[in-house]
């Protein structure tokens, strides 16, 4: 917000001492107390209100405190943002996003535990990203705001307390980070030393990736050698990146938070088997949560949800094949 | 692109004449436009929708003019031919649009309820444009351009509750924001009583709004409320609910209108243009409209002739 | 599975003592709960949200007992433990649904802010709840059956659009809705001055609904005008807004409280639950203390011990 | 609605004599004047008041003018409807149904010619319909409205003056119907004879089977043998019929009105591969509209849809691998 006197941020509950429900404005309000709103609790405003500012030339980047609460923003996001770059003639720039937090393992309970990207990917003209922790947060909100696309920004709750992760190299893992045709970085984490192949590829994203350090150590161990690529935009989806990182690989398993039918994994997946059916070893599998509410009791919650324990397992079976 | 329209209309200076040329000039040419599209809808040239703002004339030319073409700013719904043509007079580009051609201002791809030019924006979901307009309030004021935003509402759209979101905030934002209530009494099909408990002209008092309840059947009035209101706002960079009771004469798209004869006829005797073209003198009378005639009848050729988009006129991603 | 619940009040004929004692004992028991619920969350027994209503249990046993609990239907948010305690007195329940456990009213799925039992629903996303209840309401009037629906809404919730569409209908189809407004001047951390202009009090008016506001210090008062609005309600099959002004006196959701000291300690003045007891002998509240305390104990013995819902409980398609 | 006392209608300007904007409602409310409500402009609130109103135990169905306006119910069926139904102990049963008109071919434009059913797909405890003319809409309803869980139920615009085809012979073209285990029937379109297997299968659903007619019939004429499978259930998918249905073709095409990317062919797409992959002569083809707003200019519109012309150019190309 410093270099860029255009950029705005709106939301509730963000002001100082608060700070938002999350923190992440934290201080924001203090050091631009002109460029900082806090709205009343109207969801679709808070979306119209950063279209409105886009469609005049400002950069809004507007706070959902929940992800669950993105669909009082559907009219906002798919009748009006990504209508207006579209549908008139001058080639309209609409630099916003709309941040938030997403994701479960809190116990909040069904209304405030979803991952609710589904519902607009896929959408033309918008733009749907979701950093991991083995990318700079703040380097891709810059970004995203420059695109002059409206964006939504997923925040994994589980990734909050994390460390970046920005190493080339952790232990056993290597990372290596390319670049879509956006601009947006897809990692690829590796457990093996360069000159071998990889045995099974994880294609995920998001809160996922906090497990994968410790998956991929774990594997190591075993002796079982995996690339894990990991996507900053979910939609539009890098294909053709993901496609030559999982080239030659016998073993495909994509992960996503959400319950897998018409997911993101579904896309990934047709896409994929476009590419390598026939060379695979197997079908290419897809894990997420189960088709149900996301429960308030953590214990249950932990067995809806993907967990450390169930991808390890998924593997271990997916290798004896 | 931001072409900036001078506005047609003749300074304060002039004399009422001059003004009432001009704004029977701009109603005339809505009146007629509109006629027309709907002559070319019937002859199969038009597709989709058409919403006519026929006896709404003086309403939108009224308010139009009372803005500051060169700044302010304009939000509007799916009955906006009105007052795009009394903001920017772009009669070629209205027709061409709505014909689906590439000449139209959006080359064809919005048709009658998408469409933009210089600081009009329309879009044809009901109320989502409300906050758009409450937003771009809020850029001009951080941006210090002294703009006023004017919103187009119709009596149903009333009933969405982003409605009411907007006007909490323009209020408690304190933003120059211009809410227009275009109530002819009735949405699509639906009378406004089957539609809404109370009274529309008090729906924005509750969030201390300035609100104010006119009759559109004289131009000259609206114009002079509207200017007054305008000028207000710009002042006290202060929002203001603007209740403007009027009439709709044609069906509510194309031929769709299921409402009695008899009561039409009632409309019409309340039409604006009868009562303006009133003030004006037959010969100049007839000089304007053989002149506007003209022109829509020559923008109305050239949009025959003109070629549909392409795929390649139309953004992907 | 509709558990009626026989109303733990007095009926009107004994003296104001029993009142004022039933009284007690729902204010206390809702109190000493979520004390009990603010230290298992410190303890780690508890996960997620738990907003306690603290401070307003004039306003949720004031109006709660004002319903035929054999009948009317209650819709609530996030911040419903009191209101649901008024309601049913399901103490054992809502304890084991909080700390997840099968034994909860929603065996331990919904949690804090999505519970069930009886004709009371909440649900934790703001607004949402509104058109649900004035559905409800015209359900029951198709079915003629008479029930009073009461839907709760906090002064932050005034934002949300959609309770607008909703005071409009409920007016427009005259249906028995009573939008019970617990104004507690903040919503999460913000100010009900940075959320809303003008007087949330005055919301309801343009849409033709009778409305009062009143203070919720006296359970007594809160109750006897909740009493007489509710019957009228049912005569005429109207809807009413009642604001109530109360107080937070806890933190928004476990400990999350920036407001300073100072301001909490003047609330702190205003609590109702000191009110009351002032109006009750030592030696009987003792009584009543240690009965609810000792129930409240073992109800939180039990959900200890009691087992998390599985997989199968889970309904899945 | 005569058999049933709780069922009720709410909707737009659906009183008569307009009949709403489609006149699908004409008649009802001079027959059913007190079950028949005319609701403002507030599709959150018909949606929300329809939720209400089957918690307590009515069978509402309410119609969105058209479907692009169902993002202002968002909530109420993510966060409402599909919740009350999952997060509350004791099984509540929630009949009701969400009507609405969608897809282009109109010249409405790109606010009012969407098919937005890929924001609920895959929506745990909600289920998404699309009849075609080769099955009995009023059926379906009635059935939809007796399950039990929330429905979305679209109608295409297009198939309003189409005449039912429910024969079980019709010209070269054979009718089969099967049904899920929702009940919903799945139309197994073929144009050959019983004693031949299909060159190549495809699969579609709602507006598209207006074209698969005369496309049958084109290709019936080039000895192009097609199986042509419609489920009524979009989600959930009923994907063990349509697995079974396509065994042993090896050629698939999956089309859909919407752009293709994270579409309901996606994961169709996905799960055939998954059953077939290795059985199939090519990849699996998906098909859709153009990844851009649905332009109101009609010439454009038909470039950007799918038209009968560009499957038929598409099946022969494959045909051509
Ligand atoms: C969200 C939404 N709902 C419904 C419609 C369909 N629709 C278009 S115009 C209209 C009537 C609007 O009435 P009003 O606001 O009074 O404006 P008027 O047509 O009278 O100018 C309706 C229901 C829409 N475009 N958007
Ligand atoms: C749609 C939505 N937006 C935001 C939230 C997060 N949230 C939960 S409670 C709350 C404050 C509500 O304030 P108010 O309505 O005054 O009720 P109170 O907490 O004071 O009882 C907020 C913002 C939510 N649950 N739902
Ligand atoms: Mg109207
Ligand atoms: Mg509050």
């Amino acid at each position: 917000m410093e270099k860029d006197s255009n950029a705005v941020v709106l939301g509730e509950d963000i002001l100082d001492p608060y700070g938002g429900a999350f923190k992440v404005t934290k201080g924001l309000s203090t050091n631009f107390p002109d460029r900082v709103f806090t709205t009343p609790i109207s969801e679709a405003s808070i979306a119209g209100l950063a279209v409105g500012m886009a469609l005049r030339g400002m950069r809004p980047i507007a706070e959902f405190m929940f992800g669950d609460f993105i669909t009082l923003a559907a009219d906002q996001i798919v009748n009006h943002a990504a209508k207006y770059i579209g549908m008139y003639s001058d080639q309209i720039k609409l630099s916003l996003v709309l941040r938030t937090p997403v994701g479960g393992g809190r116990g909040y309970g069904p209304t405030h535990s979803q991952s609710l990207e589904k519902m607009f990917l896929g959408l033309p003209m918008f733009h749907i990203l979701a950093p991991s922790h083995f990318v700079h947060p703040g380097e891709i909100l810059a970004h995203a705001i420059s695109t002059g696309y409206p964006t939504l920004y997923l925040e994994n709750k589980l990734l909050y307390p994390e460390v970046l992760k920005l190493e080339q190299q952790d232990g056993a893992i290597h990372r290596t980070v390319y670049f879509d045709e956006h601009n947006y970085p897809v990692v690829a984490l590796s457990n093996f030393p360069d000159n071998r192949k990889a045995d099974i590829a994880v294609i995920t994203y998001g809160g996922i990736s906090r497990l994968l350090g410790s998956i991929l150590n774990k594997l190591a161990e075993e002796e079982i050698w995996v690339t894990a690529c990991l996507p900053v935009s979910l939609s539009p989806l890098p294909i053709h990146l993901i496609r030559s990182l999982t080239e030659g690989i016998k073993k495909i398993l994509v992960i996503e938070e959400s319950s897998p039918a018409f997911g993101w994994g579904s896309e990934v997946t047709s896409a994929l088997y476009d590419a390598h059916a026939g060379k695979l070893d197997g079908p290419i599998l897809r894990m997420g949560a189960a088709n149900s509410v996301i429960p308030a009791s953590k214990p249950l919650e932990e067995k809806v949800l993907v967990s450390e324990e169930k991808i390890l397992s998924t593997v271990f079976e997916v290798m004896a094949w | 692109m931001l072409t900036v329209v001078n506005s047609p209309l003749p300074d304060q200076q002039n004399e009422a004449r001059d003004i009432t040329e001009a704004f029977y000039r701009q109603m005339y040419t809505i009146r007629k436009v509109e006629q027309n599209l709907l002559d070319l809808f019937a002859q199969g040239y038009i597709t989709g929708t058409v919403h006519t703002s026929m006896g709404q004339e003086a309403c939108d030319v009224g308010v139009i003019n009372a803005l500051d073409r060169s700044k302010d700013i304009l939000f509007s719904n799916h009955r906006a031919h009105g007052q795009f043509l009394a903001y920017c007079d772009d009669v070629e580009g209205l027709i061409a649009e709505i014909m689906g051609k590439e000449t139209g201002v959006c080359m064809g791809i919005g048709g009658s309820q998408h469409i933009h030019k210089g600081n009009m924006y329309t879009n044809g979901v009901q109320g989502g444009i409300v906050p758009n307009a409450v937003g771009a309030a809020l850029a001009e004021k951080t941006k210090r351009t002294g703009s006023v935003v004017t919103v187009v509402l119709g009596d149903g759209t009333m009933g969405e509750g982003v409605v009411y979101e907007s006007l909490n905030i323009a209020s408690l934002w304190s933003l120059p924001v211009l809410f227009l209530l275009i109530d002819n009494g009735i949405a699509q099909s639906t009378p406004k009583q089957l539609e809404h408990a109370g009274d529309l002209a008090t729906r924005a008092m509750t969030f201390s709004i300035d609100s104010a309840s006119i009759e559109a059947d004289d131009v000259a009035k609206v114009y002079s409320t509207a200017a007054q209101i305008v000028s207000e706002m710009r002042e006290r960079s202060r929002p203001f609910f603007l209740h403007v009771r009027t009439a709709r004469l044609g069906p509510h798209s194309k031929g769709d209108d299921t409402r009695p004869k008899e009561e039409i006829e009632l409309l019409r005797q309340r039409d604006p243009l009868l009562k303006i073209a009133a003030n004006l003198p037959v010969d100049l009378r007839m000089e304007i409209e053989q002149k506007i005639d003209s022109r829509i009848q020559t923008a109305v050729e050239k949009a025959m002739l003109a070629s549909h988009p392409g795929l390649e006129q139309l953004r992907r991603a």
